[in-house]
């Protein structure tokens, strides 16, 4: 947008910019459901085998941390590139970061089982095959004791999280006082704080992924898959907003400061990262590929045989060729329902992203792909506890950043 | 405004521009295309020889084997000139006191002088290679003489010339069809030199012949380059 | 604003109006769209937004001949690896397979781009009819600013709408226009020029030329070498047989004479290469301690001698040139120890008759020093009509096409014949002369004959030695010296 | 004419209100003048200086070519077991700050960062120019530089064989050859309209004629400007995916080996970010001087090269995360050779340009922390200077010490680098800048039709109530 547009418009009172009261009984629904469901699977898993259950909660654990940290990036850089036409949608993204929150308290099964020596889900827990004289030492785990032994990895969990809500908190606290005060030095603050979440952020989420995804095969390693992770969270939560929005317009809420022009740029984002993904994706696989090298061809080879073939194949038509062309039009992406729907296709695929990365492991590489129960449970248990506590935050609270200075040039976006 | 302006039939002009240099550009890409193609430069060479030796009347009229003179070319990758004491075998001279120690034919002739000087003096008679590979191709006689590839199929019907010259377009295209599909490109290996070989068999035949002989001698030409390039 | 030549009846084309701002331009053409005019245009220094709106532009079908020529483009690139690397030129390397999608992924990549970014250039320029470099409106000196800072709208003269007096008041009635004008015809002629009809045809004439050097080139032979633009490695620096190892580039040959390689030196045998003395010259040596003279050679040796020159021992050597030596001989000692598998030629065991040698006469071999299977026998027959059958005929006869031809020369009065009929193989003389003197004959020669012992390797000779014998028996043998189990495979075959 | 230096800190925020890209009371009457005075004045005498220094450079260069043509590749230092020397080197280097230009105009185009008008052109024409840098080293490594059309697939009835297209290298021509063209066409197409300004404006009768052809005829038609636009935009949606794809597969010829150091599957977005680092680091060289020149304060102001020093600390710590996670995953990943490898370029026998690439590209880039840092011009240059040498020498590094040390300890060895592989290293500078020079001398450096499109409007319209009617409300979705 051009200097020369500056036409001032704000949010006209006759949009609600807040949650209607119908929302509060699909919080409880989520709450009471995803925590039963939670216990169902505690029940499955007891029954039928902990470690499928182990892999399952962290496969759908990841999967709905990784929507929240695309939005603990997005905010950030909505405010260090001095974004204009996204201010409008800011706050809700700022809710989807606080998140981060409930996903720290649902990371403490994963934490217990680490801490408490359980090697079921990390194999190099185990502390035979660290000790030389043990008949199942592993060399190249033993070398990477130094960092993957249960009390680092909890101290980096502690500092991940740290990092990550102590972005998602500072920015959206600030965001709120902007809305009460109008202080236009918020904005400056922000943006001059941005620069390093990002670099906190970039580290945190590196680590993490390598800490929880890329270390349940301890002996595998790819420089880029800090990237690839952040390549999915990034496309996650652009679709999630989509659809979030759909459902808020849905119901009444924003349903005239968000136009269409608000979800073309969605569109635009979530068709960029879609190639994003396939890019960072594809690097990763052909170099791993053509080199050929046997420890880390192993990673790939699992999840080419066994049935994961089909995975890998439904992954790339899935993730990419699908969406790809599905999103490519300007016309798709300027219709919300059609682009919503999309969205939620991308966000299936992207659960099968997560599930191709974690469920692999499963009894050394060697379990063909299932999906059953157990899964099931741990998704629309988590899912139901993250909708629930994102509805708790965003209860009376403005959904529009009401008083940022930017918000009428957001309001006035206009695509050409 | 005295400024420039192109006349209105430029923009006629231009169209055709644009027309003229594609059909210009997809004529000149064709011509070099068949230009370059190994029919037009690799074959075609005939040198003049020092000596008119007519292989039409040696090996066509005569019937001599090619293995007459070229005798290496079974044993050895090189398919010997013959010296000049294989062309005594009929050629010889008088001897320095003018007698013909040997039976001979055309002792006298001016074209078999140089024959006989080298019969003479010992020197090689400057025969000019027609069939010359460049010097990074391996081409091995024997390994192809002793599978049924016969000289007819890269030297074409050289008892039906006078003058030999390079009648196959032997480029690495040509060596590779023949390494692809051998089983067209050969024959029993006793028939090897009989260039007339085939001519009463029909494509099919010959076909079959070759599948068979391709089984039986274990033929399995390589591809690699380190085949022909060492 | 009005033209200022001097034509005779300009023809109007069109109207133009100028404007100093933008905002006044999209009001005007607002209003030009809905006063119903169709042939209009604005000029704009600028990509102006909402113009598309105010003068009622479709949008373009640019994107969709983009996205056909990506496709296009990828299945080019798909098809281009997939045929070159696993159907014309199949090859394996670095264990890839010949066909492997990743491997080919980033080339279909770039060339869906270059396609698509063609599209883009092309089909843009091609939907907007550039480039058009004569337009009338290049004549109207205010709108060289139209490029600048003016912003102009046009009316096309064949517009339905358009009245002369009308459609100009309308356009005067803009608000903030600094200008209405006229747009006449380009005078110029619209013809094309006879000088480039004429260029074309000599072009279009000219084009016949290369293909008939190509077609007068494929047709015809030239005692120039092969062409070859790129010599880069066709010559090295290395010595190939039969090559002279002359000047090469400025550095000197590797040996002064010349040559590329060495020749044996007399008297050494080559690693390998000894042989029996009697496999090498048919003579048996009573005089065992003569063994090693025959390797001396006297003779330098034939150029490419594959094998140490076989002479027979000095003293043998006038022996041999001597026609009476010829005579005697009368057994046919053949001695064939392992005859199980053999044709119809097969001699009888046959005690070998002792020969006495004439005094003179060296101690020949009076059997083939190897092992005569069939397949000697046919590998006789091989050599035999290679290297005899030119004179001695294919039967032995001595009638050979060569010697044929010989006579015929001879019968023409050719000047230079020097030629005598080849010994008949089937006379008694030949038939009772033992196999050692055979063998001899072939390597030096007899009489008028030259020898071949340089062309045919020894066992090649003894090799013919027992093909003639083996033709010689076509002639002398019996039925009754056909092994029965052969006879009977002969009565069944019909003969 | 609006004065040069009114003073207008462009750098001060505003949330509220977005900074003027093109200050000092422009119209767009003067924006032309401005740019195009340009070409139009009489050439200063310090352009015939530095053309004269470059083509002299250049002449160099071209000799060294033909040098190295006639000789053979032996007068490169390039040996066993460093068989990439300088000239994979240079290559790498120039590929890398040609990405600027498409960057600029494509990535930035699609994230609507409109200050990118005013630098665009000018980055772009850097973007080919050091493509045409970089072309030649591959071309001239082969060889034998006659047998270059062996790598593109050429059918040929002699030899019936074709490239093999499992080849990073492969890839690699098909990249930097589709990358070439598409920028050079991309580039033309965004000048086609301000050639037919400059067609307008001069008399001289000779460049009337080139302009009148180059500019093919444009008369900024609205129905030629609205598919202009939608092909500019299509150019950016085709440019950015390629450009990413172009040093990724540059990236791929190292990483899809197996040589320690080079097999590291962050390669491709590390020299993606490397190359847009070096790429801005060039822009930043050219711009800061050019724009003090030619008096360009107005339309390249201090907010536009702040942005661009905002983009290399931003790049340049991408670079510095991507090397943290080789020395991470070289330790993590307990292969000892890689770890060697890693240690080795630390503290090996070539620690020195380890230490150079470091402090250039990581470290000297955080100084744009500093806003003072971001808006003094001089400093910025400085610092564009050392990033310029610290991706050279990543490169090198990346080159040399891999190949140096690799996991036979009996095939080690030292590059020794030639007088001409010096030479050449500097040529290329001179066949840069020729090309750069002459652009800027002839060629349009700003996009003027770009800039008035996205400068504050400079008159007060006589219809402003009508405008709303004509401008699209605001749409609900």
């Amino acid at each position: 947008m051009g200097g020369h547009h500056k036409p001032t418009i704000t949010v006209t009172d006759d949009d609600s910019i807040r949650l209607g009261p119908g929302w509060q009984t699909v919080r409880y629904i989520g709450l009471y459901g995803g925590v039963s469901l939670l216990i169902l699977a505690t029940i499955l898993g007891v029954i039928s085998g902990k470690e499928y259950l182990y892999f399952s909660y962290l496969t759908s654990f990841i999967y709905f941390l990784s929507i929240s940290l695309g939005a603990v990036f997005f905010v950030p850089i909505h405010h260090l590139s001095r974004a204009g036409w996204s201010v409008v949608v800011r706050r809700v993204a700022e809710l989807l970061s606080q998140n981060v929150i409930t996903m720290a308290v649902l990371f403490i099964p994963i934490f217990a089982l680490v801490v408490t020596g359980d090697h079921t889900l990390f194999e190099w827990n185990n502390p035979a095959l660290w000790s030389i004289d043990s008949p199942e030492y592993d060399q190249l785990v033993a070398l990477k004791f130094p960092y993957l032994n249960p009390v680092f990895f909890a101290v980096r969990a502690f500092i991940y999280f740290g990092v990550w809500i102590a972005i998602a908190r500072y920015f959206y606290l600030r965001s709120l006082d902007q809305d009460s005060n109008g202080d236009k030095q918020t904005t400056l603050t922000l943006q001059k704080w941005s620069s390093l979440a990002v670099v906190g952020f970039a580290f945190s989420a590196t680590f993490a992924s390598f800490d929880w995804l890329m270390s349940l095969d301890p002996h595998w390693f790819s420089t880029i898959f800090g990237v690839y992770f952040f390549a999915g969270c990034a496309l996650s939560f652009f679709a999630f907003m989509t659809v979030m929005l759909f459902l808020l317009q849905k119901n009444g809420t924003m349903s005239h400061c968000v136009t269409r022009e608000h979800y073309h740029d969605l569109g635009k984002y979530t068709f960029g990262f879609t190639l994003f993904w396939a890019y960072i994706a594809f690097s990763q696989y052909l170099l791993i590929w053509y080199a050929n090298i046997p420890e880390e061809t192993g990673w790939y080879l699992r999840r080419q045989s066994n049935g994961w073939a089909y995975v890998a194949i439904a992954l790339v038509f899935g993730q990419f060729f699908i969406p790809f062309f599905g999103v490519m039009s300007r016309h798709v992406r300027r219709n919300k329902y059609v682009l919503s729907g999309w969205a939620v296709f991308i966000l299936i695929m992207h659960y099968v992203d997560i599930y191709y990365i974690v469920m692999p492991q499963v009894a050394g590489g060697t379990a063909p792909p299932t999906f059953g129960l157990i899964d099931l449970c741990c998704i629309f248990g988590i899912g139901g506890l993250y909708i629930s506590q994102l509805i708790w935050f965003a209860t009376d609270k403005p959904l529009v950043p009401v008083k940022d200075p930017r918000l009428s040039e957001s309001l006035a976006l206009h695509n050409h | 405004m005295d400024r420039f302006l192109f006349p209105r039939w430029v923009n006629k002009f231009v169209p055709l521009l644009i027309g003229g240099l594609l059909v210009g550009a997809a004529y000149g890409g064709t011509i070099i295309f068949v230009a370059s193609s190994p029919e037009v430069i690799n074959r075609g060479y005939q040198p003049e020889q020092p000596v008119p030796f007519s292989h039409k009347l040696h090996a066509g009229r005569l019937k001599m084997d090619c293995r007459y003179c070229h005798n290496t070319v079974e044993k050895a990758p090189h398919a010997a000139i013959p010296p000049t004491a294989t062309c005594g075998n009929c050629h010889t001279g008088p001897d320095d006191k003018g007698a013909l120690p040997y039976a001979a034919i055309r002792t006298q002739s001016v074209a078999l002088e140089p024959i006989r000087e080298s019969l003479n003096t010992g020197e090689s008679v400057d025969w000019i290679r027609v069939h010359n590979l460049p010097d990074f191709v391996f081409f091995n006689h024997s390994a192809h003489v002793t599978r049924g590839v016969s000289c007819v199929e890269c030297h074409g019907r050289i008892d039906k010339m006078e003058r030999v010259e390079v009648a196959k377009p032997i480029s690495m295209s040509f060596c590779l069809e023949c390494h692809r599909n051998p089983e067209s490109h050969i024959r029993p290996v006793d028939q090897v030199t009989n260039l007339e070989w085939g001519m009463d068999k029909t494509d099919t035949q010959k076909l079959e012949i070759g599948h068979e002989l391709v089984k039986e001698l274990n033929i399995k030409p390589s591809t690699n380059c380190s085949t022909c390039h060492r | 604003m009005a033209q200022d030549s001097n034509n005779s009846e300009p023809k109007q084309i069109g109207l133009l109006v100028q404007f100093d701002d933008p905002d006044s331009l999209l009001v005007a053409c607002d209003k030009v769209r809905k006063a119903g005019y169709t042939k209009t245009d604005a000029y704009t220094p600028f990509p102006l937004h909402g113009i598309d709106e105010a003068l009622g532009i479709k949008p373009t079908k640019l994107p969709w001949i983009v996205l056909t020529l990506g496709i296009i483009g990828g299945t080019v690139g798909l098809l281009l690896q997939y045929t070159t690397n696993a159907e014309f030129y199949p090859f394996i390397i670095s264990a890839k397979p010949r066909f492997s999608l990743p491997a080919n992924i980033p080339v279909i990549f770039e060339l869906t781009i270059l396609h698509s970014a063609f599209a883009v250039f092309f089909g843009m320029l091609l939907l907007n009819k550039l480039p058009m470099f004569s337009n009338p409106l290049f004549r109207v000196p205010e709108f060289a600013r139209a490029t600048d800072d003016k912003f102009f709208l046009a009316i096309d003269v064949t517009d339905d709408k358009y009245k002369p007096n009308k459609t100009k008041e309308m356009f005067e009635g803009f608000v903030g226009q600094t200008g209405v004008i006229d747009v006449f015809e380009d005078p110029s002629p619209n013809e094309l020029p006879v000088v480039i009809k004429y260029i074309g045809i000599c072009l279009a004439v000219a084009a016949i030329i290369p293909p008939l050097i190509l077609w007068s080139a494929l047709n015809s032979t030239s005692g120039a070498p092969r062409i070859n633009p790129i010599r880069d490695m066709d010559i090295q620096l290395r010595a190939d047989t039969q090559t002279q190892s002359t000047e090469f580039q400025g550095r000197p040959s590797v040996f002064p004479d010349g040559r590329a390689m060495r020749p044996r030196i007399p008297g050494t045998v080559a690693r390998g290469e000894w042989t029996d003395p009697v496999l090498l010259t048919g003579i048996v040596p009573e005089t065992a301690e003569k063994n090693v003279i025959f390797l001396q050679d006297e003779e330098p040796a034939k150029e490419n001698a594959e094998k140490p020159a076989e002479e027979p021992k000095a003293e043998d050597k006038p022996a041999a040139d001597k026609p009476a030596e010829e005579k005697p001989a009368d057994a046919k000692p053949m001695d064939e120890k392992p005859a199980d598998a053999k044709p119809e030629e097969a001699k009888p065991e046959e005690g070998a008759a002792p020969t006495p040698p004439a005094e003179p006469e060296p101690n020949w071999v009076k059997f083939v020093p190897i092992e005569v299977t069939s397949e000697t026998i046919k590998r006789g027959q091989n050599r035999f009509n290679i290297y005899c059958s030119v004179c001695h005929g294919y039967a032995g006869e001595g009638d050979g096409l060569v010697s044929r031809r010989a006579f015929e020369l001879i019968d023409q009065a050719t000047p230079g014949m020097a030629w005598l009929p080849p010994t008949n193989l089937h006379t008694d003389a030949v038939i009772q002369q033992p196999d050692g003197k055979i063998f001899h004959t072939i390597t030096h020669g007899i009489r008028k004959m030259k020898g071949y012992g340089d062309q045919i390797p020894p066992e090649d000779r003894w090799a013919i030695v027992t093909y003639v014998r083996a033709l010689q028996k076509t002639r002398t043998g019996t039925p009754d010296e056909i092994p029965a189990i052969k006879m009977k495979e002969l009565e069944l075959k019909g003969q | 004419m609006a004065t040069v230096n009114e003073v207008i800190d462009t750098t001060i925020d505003d949330p509220g209100n977005r900074t003027p890209l093109v200050i000092g009371g422009h119209d767009y009457g003067s924006i032309t003048k401005l740019v195009c005075r340009i070409n139009e004045d009489k050439t200063p005498i310090g352009w015939y200086i530095s053309f004269a220094v470059a083509a002299s450079v250049l002449g160099m260069f071209f000799a060294l070519i033909g040098y190295l043509v006639y000789t053979g590749v032996g007068v490169w230092g390039n040996n066993t077991p460093v068989y990439w020397g300088f000239p994979i080197v240079n290559f790498v280097f120039w590929v890398g700050i040609g990405h600027a230009g498409t960057l600029i105009s494509a990535i930035l185009f699609i994230f609507r960062q409109n200050w990118r008008t005013s630098i665009n052109r000018f980055a772009e024409a850097m973007t080919i120019f050091a493509v045409c840098c970089a072309g030649i080293f591959p071309a001239i490594h082969i060889g034998r530089v006659w047998v270059f059309y062996w790598l593109f697939p050429i059918p040929s009835l002699q030899l019936s064989m074709w490239p093999n297209f499992r080849s990073p290298l492969l890839w690699d021509v098909f990249a930097v050859s589709t990358y070439a063209t598409v920028s050079v066409i991309f580039w033309y197409t965004g000048m086609i309209p301000d050639l037919a300004t400059l067609r307008d404006r001069t008399d001289n009768p000779i460049l009337r004629v080139v302009y009148s052809i180059l500019s093919l005829g444009w008369t900024g038609s609205a129905r030629a400007w609205s598919r202009y636009e939608k092909a500019y935009t299509l150019f950016a949606a085709l440019a950015a995916p390629l450009v990413l794809s172009v040093h990724t597969i540059v990236s791929f010829d190292f990483a899809v080996s197996q040589i320690p150091g080079w097999h590291t599957t962050i390669f491709p977005p590390y020299f993606v970010a490397g190359a847009v680092f070096s790429g801005f680091g060039m822009v930043l060289t050219l711009m800061v001087p050019a724009r003090q020149l030619y008096g360009l304060h107005d339309i390249v102001t201090m907010r536009h090269l702040e942005n661009v020093c905002k983009i290399l600390l931003v790049t340049g710590s991408m670079v510095g995360y991507a090397y943290a996670m080789e020395f991470f995953i070289a330790w993590y990943g307990g292969n000892l050779t890689e770890k060697f490898a890693f240690i080795n370029r630390a503290f090996g026998p070539y620690w020195w340009a380890y230490f150079i690439m470091v402090s250039c590209n990581v470290i000297s880039p955080q100084l744009f922390w500093f806003k003072k840092c971001r808006t003094t011009p001089w400093l910025m240059f400085v610092i564009s200077i050392f990033v310029n040498i610290g991706m050279w020498f990543e490169r090198f590094v990346i080159t040399v010490t891999s190949l140096a040390r690799d996991f036979l300890p009996s095939s080690w060895g030292m590059f020794h680098p030639t007088l001409v592989d010096y030479g050449m290293l500097i040529g290329s500078f001179g066949l840069f800048f020729t090309l750069f020079l002459l652009f800027v001398r002839f060629g349009p450096i700003v996009a003027m039709t770009e800039v008035k499109s996205v400068m504050p409007k400079p008159y007060k319209s006589p219809v402003h109530d009508e405008q709303h009617e004509a401008e699209p409300a605001v749409e609900p979705a």
